[in-house]
């Protein structure tokens, strides 16, 4: 069978599926980040998927690109957030940290 | 060169500033002694040195091109790119010139004078910045550009302005250089909207060019007067103009050389170039606001200079008064005689500033040599007697004084007198008298108040011992007083020291052809070349004025366009020569005169009558459509034709000469349709006589009160006694703003206050009676009946929300699983 | 260069934990088996603790159990690589202790000795500090140049590291016949040497960024530590003993005392104390040259001594100017063969005690380079 | 199965392996250095895509950039002297949970995925991307484009202040 | 375009794909060797001594002796690392420097991969090699490790900024990142070359300073990534060690050290063809052609191996935070002036 689009679909789904596994498992702020990583990731691959198959041509790429943009914006932003809970805390485990929750 | 070339060198010209200021800005620490000042005047030097050769190339080489530019589109909004670039023409060139050669000198003049300053580096860093963004105005061809370096240079000046920060005044006055232009700009940035909104393009030739086809910013000629006067706000704002002049005199508190530089070549003159580079696209109403600015700021300015006496005020004055000449010069349409006042008044006041800058540090020299300091250096009541002890200076100065006021043999003169023949032709045209009166009455003020201030401070005996021990600078400070006195000769600019009409100047600058359509244009301004048939129409319409001239003389022409094979201009232009049209539009817009050059018979046409020759160019010429069409007509037929014409041509000069004003006969040449450039040159002489007159009865009384003390000067201001206070407290402008202005935002503000306090408190207070006496009875109800319900919902909900409560876990991980999880049961139920 | 700023390190601001490392005793950067304990936070060292001890040899014990002569091959041991140097102030006390004067060639030659043992010594710590700074050519060519020294020791004395050279009352053995030309070829090349070390490192732009402003050392601490030579002077205190204090027949020379002027960065920083040494190779240079010209050609370069060596009771502390600084020895005498005791004053342990002093704040690669600066041999800091 | 199929399992199997390996690692490092593992697989599926210059941002931005920040996060964040570190996981419910939640979303979005009617255009030659990549970004998507600048850069002075930030 | 010989030998077959994986990978052992005695050899010969003498005349087997002690030394894995990764970052390490001879152009008619991208390739592989160093340090369970890791992928991250930027700026000025085109476009005399500012008319004098300056700085940036002196703050055996490859040894330490070599190499060879014309001959078409281009290839790659070489027996090493410093506050912005000029000169002509 010829690889197609369904192929990368699927590799893209379950990329996605993972990453919201890691997401919702892991009790330390980073590992929930490089959850988040995955799923953008798994976005990016539909992205370009459909831009060879779907006729979304170059403008899937761009997206791509911004989506990559993004994550990067994103994993500063978040690691920083990190870091200062870190020092009020001393802990980023987010069990522990819920004090949102009151 | 080519003109890439060219376009590079202007950018490197640009740049150079930049790079000095970077330089020094990044290494300000780094640098020993005056190396920073060796490296930024260096820099200028440089920039100097390639502006001349582009200005030469521009002039010699390339004087067919009435523009270089290069365009490109810098972004894209939407679909319509924006476009931007650089353009060199004869403008520019000249300004190039004028720009790197003061600031060149004043670079160098500030290597001595501000030789012991702190902040030594930084100040050249910043006089490159302001050069770089007075350059950037300078080579810009679109609004964008201009109004990025506009807002620049507003910057800068504010840095140069409050160099010596420390002192109060310094940085007030830079705070309100800053201000007063931040409000000018505001119209500037308005008007360039509205330009944008209109054509979609900030390219000065483009918009004109669309202006000239009859296209309106929101199809009303009133919004393009609007726009222009707008815009125009912008040159009133940077050229110290009335209303928002106050700046100006303040900004003396900068040290001296900058006050030159803003005085001579950077920031006052923005406005005035700005003004002649957006020139066509003001119409008629807009022109005689531009006037009247001009003429009230050159009136009002030059009473206040009179009875000044702060060296540095007295200059600053003058520049307000002479920049007020400039604007209305352009504002009567003395196009060219305006930009040509803009470029003398450059030297001759640059150089007045670094002689005042010369005199005031030998003044601090000798202070600190005294010990004191309490004397005030600027102030020309304790000068007198310099003439003895700095003789270079002296002589520097009142060389610059002599063409300030107008003296024959001047530069100043020469551009003088032709702004003031250009109001006197403008009054005769449509009967604005004032603005030749205040102009000549202007012209008297000011030789009468320059040689005062020379005669106090440089004449008679020193009035204090510090002004009896001054000495001469050296070299460094002398060198661009002698050069910048020597340029304000006349022969720099025209062979004959009574018509600048006859000079280089007059022949590279030559009157911008207005592009605004008829309606809302003078009659009297309309290009001679106008071949837009809309022109006319309209002209026919508004004014009456039949295109009958034209066709006159095309009658009396032998040579109709029909015979020399020509399609008839009032037929529909076929396609053909519509789209000839387009291809010449640009000269055409830009410069007429030198359009024609570009003809390829144009040599065959002049050669046999070589004596003749411009009288007979310009006779050809008349007709405008010529000019388009000749390069269609064969060759072989117009060559056939010119013997006979050139004849003809001859005759009716000679017949212009004997019908027309007589006096001129170079006016018989001119095309009858431009009454102004005709009137002009009638008015040139009445004009030269007035003006001599007035200045001489300044310079007269100047000398009589304060030389030859025929008058104590401090009886006379007694005698005038609220004329003088007027005078002396600069028309109360600072308190009349300080009242008005401030007080009025203060009362507004505080009546805003009073209503809120009474008004809407009270509504407020009453509504909030009502409420509690309602609320008194609804209270027990609600205590009772309500309460009551609330009471058993509360309940409800809090058994409830104590169970959905465990959901709530403050974890963010929870949440993406209830999203996931919804979003499952949805696709579950709509798969 | 303009006012150069002390970097002040901030990182501080985020917070990490910090990290303790043993640099040493196994580290090629200790100049031997030092350990230090440093705590880090990130790069910046916060604690440093030396330990030292992994070479003792209880040499002050030994010198009890053995007769007076018998000291000297242990005191070679003590500072290795100044042997030369090390010998003089236990036999000068000896020689005060027995009342014996030396005859005029011994202290030439003795000077002489010492002034080349200081080259070499200094040669090897500008190097060694070259090294640290990872400069390793620098290094290399001292060492060709020290090869000279070196081969002229074994031709006098028969060791080319420990001597045992200078006896109580005169020499082990007189010099060898080309010795005052193989001098002056040594002071030629120790200058042209110097030179181009000038260019490759003293003042090579990396090297200023690295050394200057590092580990500053002010005066006042320096001499609240005691500390002497190079290390002192290097914080602009003008103390030598051979000009505070002259012994022998210093005062017949003329020479300097350098000190650090902080030149590129700070009085007393690292490159102070380099440069001093730098400099004083050329001093010795000079003293050197001049005392070729005043050493008398013949003579006895050993006094008569009686046969066993036994001083009367008494003590005596005598103290010279090492390479590294001030070493004495206090000898106690209780009229037997064998010393009572004998203390040492170890120049480099007295200098290494400052190291925790300066060495905190900056980085983990400056401690190195301050270590380095301090030059320290672990010989004479644990004997 | 011709090359590019195996190429495509390959990377396909890389992919998925790391990310299995990411998410379930009890050891945070060995996740993250996992991670590096699955950002490459990525960018050769966007290869075989003809995305040659997204795959290679990918490997810079991902790989240079997002990686080394997340392990600088973890290093400052952990006590990593030593290699054996053990991250808590949620409770074994929560784990079951979470598996299931994956499972259903990994099959839901594969079938809906494979059902989809996607509209199949046929891809233009996209080679020299670089250039369209650019045009694009400098003309139609120039707001786009200035917006994410800036997006990053106050992305990146708020991340530096909220990092130097004490407590 | 036929860029690779090796094709029209074998044809497009997986042989041929074989071929031309394997070649680069024979050169870069042979260079290797070459560039491990020019090393030991050219340091001696700077600090006035011989260098190794006894293997082979004038100690020329040495690096082969060397390499079979490597290969021969027991592969120790400290009890305490993690075994795993500390077995694979040699691995990646190695990988990646490797892959970056995929798009270099040894000659016209030899380039292993002609993508369009080239220079941006080499430049995002050149992060795996971050990731493997990290991978190394930690694995190892050593705190001169660790911090030697730490260090080592804060200079890289940090030179490749300005590094980018260089490689910005050739790109600007050659309107391409494929590396074959931007040879192609300094072809003929060595005026040509980017770093005298292109070809083009008189006015690339205007280019020179800029390109000169991004010549500088990438030459230093390159070094800094190679953790060559005076930038081998990583290595500091001063300081560190070892840095992040204290714990090695044998057959892995030896990859570390390939992956070195392959990095001197691989920045030397971006040099020469970012600014030296690439496989262009000097003399416009004397001594040009496809053999001729290898030739001239490897001759001035080599020169560039040769400075490193000398570089790092002559300077001292730098401090880290002034490692830092010159990275941030010196090379970039000098790098966005460059990058501006010449990206600004670019469009004007």
């Amino acid at each position: 069978m010829a690889i197609g689009l369904n192929h990368y679909l699927i590799v893209s789904a379950i990329l996605f599926a993972l990453g919201i596994f890691g997401i919702i498992t892991r009790k330390n702020a980073i590992m929930v980040l490089m959850g988040l990583e995955l799923v953008l990731n798994s976005a990016n691959i539909n992205f370009i998927a459909f831009s060879k198959f779907g006729g979304l041509n170059i403008e899937g790429h761009l997206a791509a690109i911004f989506v990559i943009i993004l994550a990067a914006a994103e994993a500063a932003v978040a690691l920083a957030i990190i870091l200062n809970i870190y020092q009020n805390w001393r802990n980023i485990n987010v069990d522990e940290i819920a004090k949102m929750k009151e | 060169m080519g003109h890439n070339t060219l376009l590079i060198l202007a950018t490197i010209v640009l740049l150079l500033p930049l790079a000095s200021f970077l330089i020094l800005v990044t290494n300000r620490k780094r640098l020993p002694g005056r190396s920073a000042g060796i490296i930024g005047t260096s820099f200028i030097g440089i920039g100097l040195i390639l502006s001349i050769i582009i200005a030469a190339h521009k002039m010699v080489t390339f004087k067919m091109l009435p523009m270089i530019q290069y365009k490109f589109d810098w972004f894209t909004v939407g679909n319509i790119p924006v476009k931007v670039g650089i353009g060199i023409d004869n403008i520019t060139g000249i300004m190039l010139i004028v720009v790197m050669l003061i600031s060149f000198l004043v670079h160098l003049f500030s290597v001595e004078y501000m030789r012991d300053d702190v902040r030594f580096s930084r100040y050249f860093a910043y006089l490159g910045v302001f050069t770089f963004s007075m350059l950037g105005i300078v080579i810009a061809n679109n609004f964008f550009f201009m109004y990025i370096f506009w807002e620049l240079v507003g910057l800068s000046s504010y840095l140069l302005i409050g160099h010596w920060y420390e002192k109060d005044s310094a940085s007030n006055a830079a705070k309100k250089a800053f201000i007063t232009n931040r409000i000018g700009d505001l119209g500037f940035f308005i008007g360039i909207m509205i330009l944008y909104f209109s054509y979609n393009s900030f390219m000065f030739d483009e918009i004109f060019t669309k202006i000239n086809y009859g296209i309106l910013p929101f199809d009303s000629g009133t919004m393009l007067t609007v726009a222009g006067i707008l815009i125009f706000c912008g040159a009133i704002g940077k050229s110290a103009q009335f209303p928002l002049h106050v700046w100006l005199p303040d900004a003396m508190e900068g040290p001296t050389p900058v006050s030159a530089l803003i005085h001579a070549a950077t920031m006052v003159a923005a406005g005035v170039y700005m003004t002649a580079r957006v020139f066509p696209m003001f119409t008629g109403w807009a022109l005689i606001f531009i006037a009247y600015t001009g003429a009230i700021t050159a009136f009002i300015a030059a009473t206040i200079a009179i009875t000044q006496n702060d060296f540095k005020r007295v200059l600053a004055y003058s520049t307000v008064s002479q920049l007020g000449y400039m604007i209305m010069g352009l504002g009567v349409g003395a196009f060219t005689n305006g930009f040509f006042h803009l470029v003398t008044h450059a030297w001759f006041k640059a150089c007045l500033f670094l002689a005042s800058g010369s005199v005031i540090f030998a003044m601090h020299k000798a202070a600190h040599h005294f010990n004191d300091h309490h004397t005030d250096a600027q102030d020309i009541r304790n000068m007198g007697g310099l003439r003895k002890t700095m003789p270079l200076t002296y002589y520097t100065f009142l060389m610059a004084t002599i063409a300030i006021c107008g003296v024959p043999f001047t530069s100043g003169f020469l551009s003088k007198d032709g702004i003031l023949a250009g109001t006197l032709a403008y009054a005769q045209l449509n009967g604005h008298w004032l603005i030749p009166i205040i102009g000549f009455s202007a012209a008297g003020m000011t030789a009468f108040y320059m040689f005062r201030l020379a005669i106090v401070a440089f004449h008679g005996q020193p009035k204090t011992e510090i002004a009896g021990h001054t000495k001469e600078n050296n070299w460094v400070i002398v060198f661009p007083l002698v050069l910048l006195a020597t340029l304000s000769l006349w022969f720099f600019y025209s062979g004959n020291p009574l018509d600048p009409s006859k000079g280089w100047f007059h022949e590279k600058v030559k009157p911008q052809p207005t592009a605004v359509l008829g309606n809302l244009q003078w009659a009297f301004l309309i290009p001679y070349e106008s071949k837009n048939p809309s022109h006319q129409k309209v002209l026919q319409r508004v004014y009456g004025i039949e295109p009958k001239d034209e066709m006159d003389m095309m009658d009396e022409m032998p040579l109709k366009p029909e015979a020399m094979g020509m399609p008839n201009p009032h037929m529909k232009p076929d396609a053909k020569s519509a789209n000839q049209q387009a291809l010449t539009d640009d000269e055409m817009m830009v410069n007429p005169h030198t359009g024609k050059k570009e003809m390829p018979n144009d040599e065959m046409m002049v050669n046999p009558h070589t004596g003749k020759k411009e009288m007979q160019n310009e006779e050809m010429m008349v007709n405008p459509h010529t000019q388009a069409m000749a390069p269609n007509s064969s060759t072989a037929k117009v060559d056939a034709h010119i013997p006979q014409h050139a004849e003809m041509g001859k005759e009716k000069a000679k017949n212009d000469e004997h019908k027309a004003k007589g006096e001129h006969g170079e006016a018989g040449a001119h095309h009858a349709f431009n009454k102004f450039e005709e009137q002009s040159h009638a008015a040139h002489i009445p004009a030269m006589i007035i003006s001599l007159l007035c200045a001489g009865i300044g310079m007269l009384l100047s000398f009589s009160i304060y030389q030859f003390k025929f008058a104590d000067p401090d009886k006379l201001a007694l005698k005038a006694g609220p004329f003088y206070r007027l005078s002396f407290n600069k028309w109360y402008f600072d308190e009349i703003y300080n009242v008005t202005v401030i007080g009025g935002t203060m009362l507004f503000s505080k009546l805003l206050g009073l209503f809120d306090n009474k008004v809407v408190d009270g509504l407020v207070n009453l509504s909030a009676g009502i409420t509690r006496v309602t609320s008194y009875f609804v209270g027990h109800f609600d205590n009772i009946v309500v309460d009551g319900l609330v009471n058993l919902s509360a309940n409800v909900t809090g058994f409830s929300g104590n169970i959905i409560r465990k959901l709530q876990t403050g974890r963010v991980q929870s949440y993406v699983a209830f999203t996931i999880t919804g979003i499952i049961i949805l696709l579950y139920y709509f798969w | 260069m303009g006012e150069r700023k002390i970097i002040e390190y901030d990182f501080g601001k985020v917070a990490t934990e910090r990290m303790r490392v043993n640099v040493g005793p196994q580290h090629p950067s200790t100049h031997g088996v030092l350990r230090l304990e440093v705590e880090l936070e990130g790069e910046i060292v916060t604690e440093v603790v030396p330990h030292i001890g992994y070479l003792h040899r209880c040499f002050e014990k030994y010198a009890e159990e053995k007769t007076y002569p018998q000291v000297i091959p242990y005191i070679d041991r003590l500072d290795y690589i100044s042997s030369m140097n090390n010998e003089w102030p236990y036999v000068m006390g000896m020689e005060k202790l027995l009342g014996i004067e030396v005859p005029e060639r011994v202290e030439y030659i003795r000077v002489i000795f010492a002034e080349l043992n200081r080259i070499a010594n200094h040669q090897i710590a500008v190097a060694t500090f070259g090294m640290d700074a990872g400069a390793f050519t620098p290094f290399l060519y001292f060492f060709r140049d020290r090869e000279m020294i070196l081969s002229l020791f074994e031709r006098a004395s028969g060791g080319r590291l420990l001597y045992n050279y200078y006896w109580i009352g005169g020499l082990a053995a007189d010099v060898p016949p080309t010795f005052k030309e193989e001098c002056l070829n040594i002071v030629k090349t120790v200058r042209k040497t110097n030179a181009e070390i000038d260019n490759l490192l003293i003042y090579n732009k990396i090297f200023i960024e690295r050394a200057a402003n590092v580990g500053i050392l002010p005066a006042d601490v320096a001499i609240n530590y005691a500390c002497s030579g190079p290390v002192l002077r290097g914080s602009g205190v003008p103390f030598d003993l051979r000009k505070s204090e002259p012994y022998s027949i210093y005062n017949r020379f003329d020479f300097n005392v350098q000190v650090g002027k902080g030149e590129v960065g700070t009085v007393g920083d690292c490159w102070d104390r380099n440069i001093v040494r730098m400099r004083e190779m050329e001093e010795s240079c000079k003293i050197i040259e001049q005392a070729v010209v005043q050493m008398p050609d013949e003579g006895n370069v050993q006094e008569k001594l009686p046969k066993k060596i036994k001083p009367a009771a008494g003590e005596i502390y005598c103290k010279a100017e090492n390479p590294k600084g001030e070493l004495g020895f206090y000898i106690v005498s209780d009229g037997t063969a064998k010393p009572y005791r004998v203390k040492c004053r170890p120049t480099s342990f007295v200098n290494l005690s400052v190291l925790p002093e300066i060495s905190k704040g900056y980085m983990i690669a400056d401690l190195i380079l301050i270590l380095g600066s301090v030059d320290i041999v672990l010989g004479e800091v644990d004997r | 199965m011709d090359l590019f199929e195996i190429i495509f399992y390959f990377f396909a199997a890389i992919v998925l392996v790391s990310a299995l390996v990411v998410v379930l690692s009890k050891n945070i490092m060995y996740s993250a250095f996992s991670l590096l593992f699955t950002f490459f697989g990525v960018a050769g599926l966007f290869v075989l895509l003809n995305a040659d210059f997204v795959g290679i941002t990918q490997i810079m931005v991902y790989v240079g950039g997002i990686l080394v920040l997340i392990i600088f996060g973890v290093m400052i964040t952990t006590k990593v002297t030593g290699v054996d570190i053990k991250e808590g996981i949620s409770g074994k419910l929560q784990y079951a949970g979470a598996g299931i939640i994956t499972l259903l979303t990994a099959i839901f979005l594969s079938l809906m995925f494979i059902n989809g009617k996607w509209i199949t255009g046929s891809s233009t030659d996209v080679h020299a991307t670089i250039h369209q990549i650019g045009t694009l970004l400098m003309t139609k998507y120039i707001l786009a484009f200035e917006a994410a600048a800036i997006l990053l850069l106050i992305a990146f002075i708020g991340a530096a202040l909220i990092g130097r930030r004490k407590a | 375009m036929e860029t690779n010989f090796i094709y029209s030998l074998l044809g497009n077959n997986l042989l041929g794909y074989l071929a031309v994986c394997i070649l680069p990978l024979v050169f870069l052992i042979v260079y290797a060797l070459v560039a491990i005695l020019g090393e030991l050899k050219i340091g001696a010969f700077m600090q006035d001594r011989l260098g190794p003498m006894r293997t082979g005349p004038w100690g020329t087997i040495q690096p082969i002796a060397e390499v079979v002690k490597l290969l021969q030394k027991e592969n120790i894995t400290p009890d305490a690392a993690s075994k795993f990764l500390f077995n694979l970052a040699p691995f990646i390490i190695f990988t990646a420097a490797f892959a970056a001879f995929a798009v270099i152009p040894f000659s016209p008619k030899f380039v292993p991969s002609g993508i369009n991208l080239g220079l941006f390739y080499i430049f995002a592989i050149g992060s795996f090699a971050v990731i493997g160093i990290f991978m190394g340090g930690w694995a190892s369970n050593n705190k001169y490790s660790l911090l030697g890791a730490v260090r080592s992928v804060a200079q890289i991250i940090s030179y490749e900024i300005p590094a980018g930027m260089a490689i910005l700026s050739i790109a600007a000025l050659a309107g391409t990142l494929d590396m074959n085109e931007i040879i192609t476009k300094q072809s003929g005399w060595f005026t040509n070359w980017y770093i005298f500012g292109g070809s083009g008319s008189a006015l690339r004098i205007l280019f020179l300073p800029f390109t000169f300056g991004i010549f500088v700085i990438y030459l230093i940036a390159s070094l800094a990534e190679t953790n060559r002196t005076p930038f081998d703050i990583p290595e500091g055996e001063s300081e560190i060690v070892a840095g992040y490859h204290t714990e090695y040894s044998g057959m892995k330490f030896a990859m570390f050290f390939f992956a070195e070599y392959a990095n001197m190499f691989v920045v030397s060879a971006l040099l020469t063809i970012m600014f030296f014309g690439g496989w262009n001959s000097p003399f416009g078409d004397f001594m040009s052609g496809p053999i001729w281009a290898v030739v001239w290839f490897l001759g001035k790659s080599m020169s560039f191996i040769f400075l490193q070489i000398w570089l790092r027996w002559t300077l001292p090493r730098l401090r880290v935070d002034q490692l830092m410093y010159t990275g941030w506050k010196v090379l970039l912005p000098i790098s966005f002036v460059c990058f501006f000029a010449i990206a600004l000169l670019a469009m004007l002509k």
